[in-house]
């Protein structure tokens, strides 16, 4: 009976309201963050930080972003690496044109563009519903990257349009090593994701669910449709841009206006479909899931075929790892279509009677 | 009945037409609901009810006709400005929103009365704060009053049918509202849920002294609680006035008769 | 929120395995490479010749000196950060000995500059990548070998003149490109040799992935251009050469860059693709003797990468062939100043990259005649080479029809050296003093 | 005037090939609502399934009934274990599902018929018709012709298809509402797989088509790019929309191609173009803005 609620009373409506309820839930929280801030530094390598915690960590702040639009506020978007390139290329031009930026404003500025991008190609989402909304959300993604590529005043006129990141210096020192820059992420990530949660537990997130889950009753209870719609871009692309942002800085260091791709965006998808659609949390399992998985496959498969004496090429291992990847999916979406948040859930209230099985 | 006095014309419809394409929903339709009163609205299915319903508050933009909201002519109009107004209304569907709580489907029905910004709202500071403290306390209050305090955290999509119903009561009571439209409010209900429903709806009605206009199929009830009854068929207007009046208008048996009531 | 812990223990766990001990004569090449998505079959015969030889060198001689070659693999899917994710996994094991990197992609090279550097291990970009890493004082890590994309143009320019009888003056080029970075690195060359030799220049972009190029042809044939000088890549290639066949414009009048000139690219496109040419260092074919020899040895001993053996002597399988001999004889150079017989470290192997001289004589030695151009590199200049051949498909396969052609390096080389110095004051580098380098 | 016309038969011919991968689409969302982003990883497949088995020696004929069956099999196997098992979730998961069947494919089909880029020659040459060249001096493409040829065959043979077979009926049936589709005595999940094996033909002809075009490879899958725009300026559910949406986003996408970059570079300086790859979409989004059912998709009013 580790995670009993039981004789936990709230006297108070303060209490009950508050960011993690349970109490068994909030320690959680401190360990884990206890653990992300002192444990992981103590013991990860530099192969952990920059292939796997950082962008595992830039890619939960995208998912996130995605997650307010397309789980909160129900507007399903394929663009999300779009607005992560203009964040990316609006944090970099706010750093190359303004003297002494500090860096962190300039992600935060990087973000404030992605967002009124958003707002932009969000102004369609009062007439255009589902499906119709998806594809026109491709066209963000396709006339985005095609600005950046055709402008090259954003590229600082850069020959290939390749942008190369300024240093990252913060109070005077010059953050250089992977864990430096994974301490950096880390923090903004967590103070972003503590701003959803607040988000979605109140007046802003009701009415983003209203919205998603009927749009009429919405506007019949008093809720504007257009404003909380556009809201909602505003603040996705906001997490797209500077997740954006921190994806040129802090990790790949040098990008193209074509790495944004219809790929990663579709990857950004998949974390909220397998973490949990109108999920903070899945956010998090999500992009984990998504990134770990063809690493986990690459690492397997060889041993596997080995175990088994079976001939595998390397061509063989790679579409192998594609075509799991797609059943993984399918399978994920038959089999526990609220993604892995639900599957925690179910294994807290699992918990919650543990020993006792009913 | 206590303390309830009804008042003035609170809401005048002059000559409502509403067309769909080539099909009229509503045709040259005229009534008036008064302060404090139960307005119930009748007639057999496809009269253009909710249609009504939904021109009142500003689903629907009927082609020709005056609306006159306490006395002033209402332009063309949204559903959240007719929110703003303090009218609120329940669906003859259920709409709730399901991925929520009953609680947060209720504080969702304050949503006009809140006015911090998502800034707030994100540092969770503050105004923010204050607000929904002070709002829970009163969603605590119209919890209580439709004695639903047990499922406060379940979601709503896991509810039965009449507990949603109840549900969405709750969320248009949240707003205070000064109108409340009701569209069969007690369908599908058994005798005991019914009789539950009936006692909220006077108990509002008497309590806050809100204004009700309820579409209803069940004649006993709409008798037995309204104050004035209007009826509709095809769209048009058959019969207008307290229960009495219209239990022997010929126009209504015939409606319903015909329509094989 | 996350599981970070388990992560940990893990993360632990497997940096341990991965820096686990290796044998004092094992030379480890990294090799993130790509077999699957849009470019797979290309990367399938890169890597396949690649991989073949250095199999090649350690059955044939027991390795360089004696030492060993190993490697690993890691599938990119010419994915930027796939490729960062590789190159952090492969560089563990890179720690204790080095041989170049080869990523076959320009944008994960990018994304590997600043990367290789700060980890000391050599990045080698041929035919791609960053090019102003020619000018080595301030790219130390990074070699853009044999030619680049700006070389490899005014190479093409240069071809093209002798084709339209020495004098441009006048004529019409239309440059028809791959709108990426890929596409747009060649236009800074293409302008340069259009103002000095007087041609008027028509570039024309394609939108990526390049499958429908109706409108860019059709308007190619309303300018009537003397030649297009073509960057195309992946599919855009035959959709060009069945494009250009659709409005009639001859093929023997289109050049294209060193990516579009394999076996992958004009086997597509059927008939439309005959008398098409198209820039390389290395010739196709079975009868450079080091191919030949790679296929008795390697897949006599059952020990071959590609399963589909046809492949074999295909362009790109030979060019992985010459980045592997390239690879393979900076080892030698390094091993010389280094001690024989010892496995070379990045640094040491940077040392060996940037030190290069292979002459014909040399090639001649190894069977690798005509797989590589002769290569010197300097620290002023991390190109080496600069000279491409041209080659033509007569509809069943690659021939030479030129000799070795250099690009006019006096008119590029400066821009290299102008973008790298902005390159360096904007990332705060101090550039080595090249002439202090031995 | 003559260029111009050029351009615009030229675009029109190409519509049409997009209009036949925008078919596949609208088979499957007219009857079973789902929204199938693997239609391109499935013309991608079918396409390999002709060269692969032209390769293991069956001739052009062969190949192309082997491929179908292949394509019918494949079809039925989704509808067994993926949408069958997906039925009450909401279409956006269907449509997520979809995606990961485009990954599937995409691993699937290169470990069957391998991943080399390959010719498919159906023994049409892609040349331009001589005596229009000679006589209005205007560059028409026999492959284009025949293309367009094929398309409207294929669309007759589906609209003949719906109107005079039993199944046709029930398909049609099923696209106006499920229930009256099982008093016709076909069940649910029969017509979803038939569905499947047409949308399946529907991919066999245009990676035929496209595959000779610009060769089988991995890039085919890339056709379904090409046709989203032209789903959502025709209406996701009607067949006589994918045609007249192909038709007008493959005139207007090059005429823009060639008219548009020349106005941007007056503007703004600098070189533009290459502007194919985003104009259809932002095309189709104006049009949606206007007409927000598409060309001749159906209006919906929100009941309540």
């Amino acid at each position: 009976m580790l995670y009993r609620e039981a004789g936990q009373f709230k006297t108070s409506y303060t209490a009950d309201q508050q960011l993690f309820p349970i109490r068994q839930d909030r320690i959680g929280v401190l360990v884990l963050l206890a653990i992300a801030f002192l444990g992981v530094p103590l013991f990860a390598s530099d192969y952990w930080f920059s292939a796997i915690l950082i962008p595992f960590l830039i890619f939960s702040l995208a998912a996130l972003g995605l997650n307010i639009l397309t789980g909160y506020a129900g507007q399903l978007s394929l663009g999300s690496a779009a607005f992560m390139a203009v964040g990316a290329y609006a944090a970099y031009n706010f750093q190359l044109r303004i003297e002494g930026i500090p860096i962190l404003v300039s992600f935060a500025c990087g973000g404030l563009c992605a967002a009124l991008v958003g707002v932009l190609f969000g102004l369609p989402s009062l007439r255009i519903k589902g499906f119709y909304l998806a594809v026109a959300t491709l066209a963000a993604q396709f006339f985005i990257v095609w600005c950046l590529t055709k402008f090259p005043w954003l590229s600082n006129n850069s020959s290939s349009g390749v942008i190369s990141t300024q240093q990252l210096i913060i109070l005077g020192h010059e953050l250089k090593t992977p864990l430096e820059k994974y301490l950096l992420v880390l923090a903004i990530v967590v103070v972003l994701a503590l701003a959803a949660k607040n988000l979605v537990r109140s007046a802003t997130g009701r009415a983003w669910m209203a919205v998603r889950d009927m749009d009429v009753a919405a506007s019949v209870i008093g809720i504007k449709l257009l404003p909380t719609k556009l809201l909602a871009f505003a603040i996705s692309s906001f997490y797209c841009g500077v997740a954006g942002a921190l994806y040129a800085f802090c990790y790949l260091g040098s990008v193209e206006p074509d790495g944004f791709s219809l790929d990663m965006s579709f990857k950004i998808l998949f974390m909220i479909i397998i973490g949990g659609v109108g999920s903070i949390m899945g956010s998090f399992l999500g992009a984990a899931f998504i990134l770990l998985l063809p690493i986990f496959l690459d690492v397997a498969l060889p041993f596997l075929a080995g175990l088994f004496g079976l001939p595998f090429s390397s061509a063989t291992v790679s579409h192998i790892q594609i075509l799991l990847f797609g059943a993984l999916i399918m399978f994920f979406l038959i089999v526990e279509p609220h993604g892995l948040a639900r599957l925690w859930q179910i294994g807290k209230e699992k918990l919650r009677l543990w020993p006792f099985p009913h | 009945m206590s303390g309830r006095k009804i008042g003035e014309v609170i809401l005048d419809l002059q000559n409502i037409s509403l067309r769909f394409g080539g099909v009229k929903a509503l045709t040259d339709i005229s009534f008036d609901v008064r302060e404090h009163e139960i307005r119930a609205i009748i007639g057999p299915n496809g009269a253009g009810k909710s249609s009504m319903l939904n021109v009142i508050n500003g689903v629907y933009h009927p082609q020709e006709g005056k609306i006159f909201w306490r006395g002033q002519e209402r332009r063309k109009m949204e559903p959240h400005e007719a929110a703003q107004q303090n009218i609120a209304r329940t669906f003859q569907n259920i709409a709730l929103f399901k991925g929520m709580s009953v609680l947060d489907n209720i504080m969702t029905g304050r949503i006009t009365k809140m006015r911090a910004n998502f800034i707030e709202h994100a540092l969770w500071f503050g105004r923010a704060r204050r607000e929904e403290l002070e709002h829970r306390r009163r969603v605590e209050e119209v919890i209580d009053f439709l004695e639903i305090q047990h499922i406060r955290k379940t979601p709503v999509g896991r509810l039965p049918y009449g507990l949603q119903k109840r549900v969405e009561l709750g969320r248009a009571l949240a707003a205070e509202p000064a109108m409340l439209l009701l569209d069969e409010p007690m369908a599908g209900m058994n005798v005991e849920e019914k009789q539950d429903m009936c006692r909220f709806i006077l108990d509002v009605n008497d309590q806050f002294g809100t204004t009700i206009v309820l579409i209803e199929h069940d004649m006993g009830v709409v008798m037995d609680i309204s104050d004035r009854v209007v009826v509709l068929d095809y769209g048009k207007k058959i019969g207008d006035g307290v229960p009495d009046e219209v239990k022997n208008n010929e126009d209504v048996i015939r409606a319903y008769l015909g329509a094989g009531h | 929120m996350s599981r970070k812990p388990a992560f940990a223990v893990a993360a632990l766990s497997l940096s341990l395995l991965a820096q686990g001990v290796l044998a004092a004569e094992e030379q480890f090449f990294p090799i993130p490479s790509y077999r699957v998505g849009p470019y797979g079959a290309n990367g399938q015969s890169f890597y396949g010749g690649f991989i073949d030889y250095l199999n090649y060198v350690n059955l044939k001689e027991k390795g360089v000196n004696g030492v060993q070659l190993t490697w690993e693999e890691c599938e990119t899917e010419y994915n930027n950060a796939k490729g960062v994710e590789c190159y952090e996994r492969l560089k563990g094991k890179a720690a204790k000995s080095s041989g170049p990197i080869h990523t076959m992609s320009t944008g994960i090279s990018y994304a590997l500059i600043d990367k290789t550097a700060q980890d000391k291990l050599p990045l080698a970009m041929m035919g791609y990548g960053r090019t102003d890493a020619v000018d080595g004082s301030v790219f130390p890590y990074a070699f853009p070998l044999v030619t680049t994309y700006q070389m490899q143009a005014s190479a093409v320019v240069r071809f093209v003149k002798d084709k339209l009888g020495g004098n441009l003056a006048g004529k019409k080029i239309v440059y028809l490109y791959h709108d990426s970075a890929y596409g747009k690195e060649a236009i800074v060359a293409m302008e340069a040799e259009a103002a000095l030799n007087k041609f008027a220049l028509v570039q024309i972009p394609v939108a990526h992935p390049g499958n429908e190029q109706g409108a860019q042809w059709l308007r190619i044939r309303q300018e009537k251009p003397d030649f297009v000088v073509f960057w195309g890549w992946g599919v855009m290639n035959q959709t060009a050469l069945k494009a250009a066949q659709k409005v009639g414009y001859p093929r023997d009048k289109m050049v294209g860059s060193w990516w579009t000139g394999s076996e992958e690219d004009v086997i597509p496109a059927g008939d439309a693709a005959r008398g098409y040419m198209a820039a390389t260092w290395n010739v196709a074919g079975k009868q450079v003797p080091v191919i030949a020899d790679i296929e008795k040895v390697v897949y006599g001993a059952g020990k071959g990468n590609l399963q589909d053996r046809s492949k074999i002597g295909s362009v790109l399988y030979n060019r992985g062939v010459s980045a592997a001999v390239l690879s393979v004889e900076a080892l030698r150079r390094g091993q010389e100043k280094f001690g024989k017989g010892r496995a070379l470290t990045g640094e040491q192997t940077r040392w060996a990259l940037e030190n290069l001289d292979i002459s014909e004589a040399r090639l001649k030695q190894i069977g690798a005649t005509d797989l590589l151009p002769e290569i010197r590199t300097s620290c002023a200049n991390h190109e080496g080479s600069g000279k491409v051949k041209i080659q033509q498909w007569d509809g069943a396969k690659w021939g030479p029809v030129s000799g070795w052609i250099e690009g006019n390096k006096a008119l590029i080389h400066p821009l290299f050296q102008a973008s790298a110095k902005q390159y360096a004051k904007e990332k705060g580098i101090t550039p080595r003093d090249c002439s202090k380098e031995k | 005037m003559n260029f111009f016309f050029e351009v615009l038969i030229g675009g029109l011919l190409s519509g049409v090939m997009y209009a036949l991968v925008a078919l596949g689409f609208v088979m499957i969302y007219k009857a079973s609502g789902v929204f199938n982003f693997a239609q391109g990883a499935m013309v991608y497949l079918a396409a390999l399934a002709v060269v692969g088995c032209m390769e293991m020696g069956a001739p052009l004929w062969l190949a192309v009934i082997l491929a179908f069956a292949i394509m019918t099999l494949f079809g039925i196997a989704t509808e067994k274990f993926v949408l069958r098992k997906l039925v009450n979730q909401p279409p956006i998961a269907l449509f997520m599902a979809t995606i990961g069947l485009a990954f599937f494919i995409e691993g699937l089909a290169p470990l069957l018929f391998g991943s080399q880029p390959r010719a498919l020659d159906l023994g049409i040459v892609d040349e331009p018709i001589a005596w229009v060249l000679d006589n209005w001096n205007m560059v028409i493409s026999k492959f284009d012709l025949v293309a367009a040829a094929v398309a409207s065959l294929l669309v007759a043979t589906l609209a003949l298809f719906f109107q005079y077979t039993r199944v046709g009926r029930a398909l049609r049936a099923v696209a106006d509402d499920h229930q009256a589709a099982l008093s016709i005595g076909i069940p649910l999940q029969h017509i979803w797989a038939i569905v499947w094996g047409v949308a399946g033909f529907v991919a066999l002809v245009a990676g035929m088509m496209w595959g000779a075009r610009n060769g089988v490879q991995f890039a085919l899958t890339f056709t379904a790019l090409k046709a989203l725009p032209v789903l959502i300026l025709g209406g996701f559910t009607s067949v006589p929309g994918a045609i007249v949406g192909g038709l007008i986003i493959g005139a207007s996408e090059k005429l823009a191609e060639i008219y548009i970059p020349p106005v941007l570079q007056d503007l703004f300086g600098g070189s533009f173009g290459g502007i194919e790859g985003w104009f259809p979409y932002v095309l189709a989004l104006l049009f949606l803005l206007v007409r927000p059912e598409g060309l001749f998709g159906e209006k919906h009013i929100d009941r309540v």
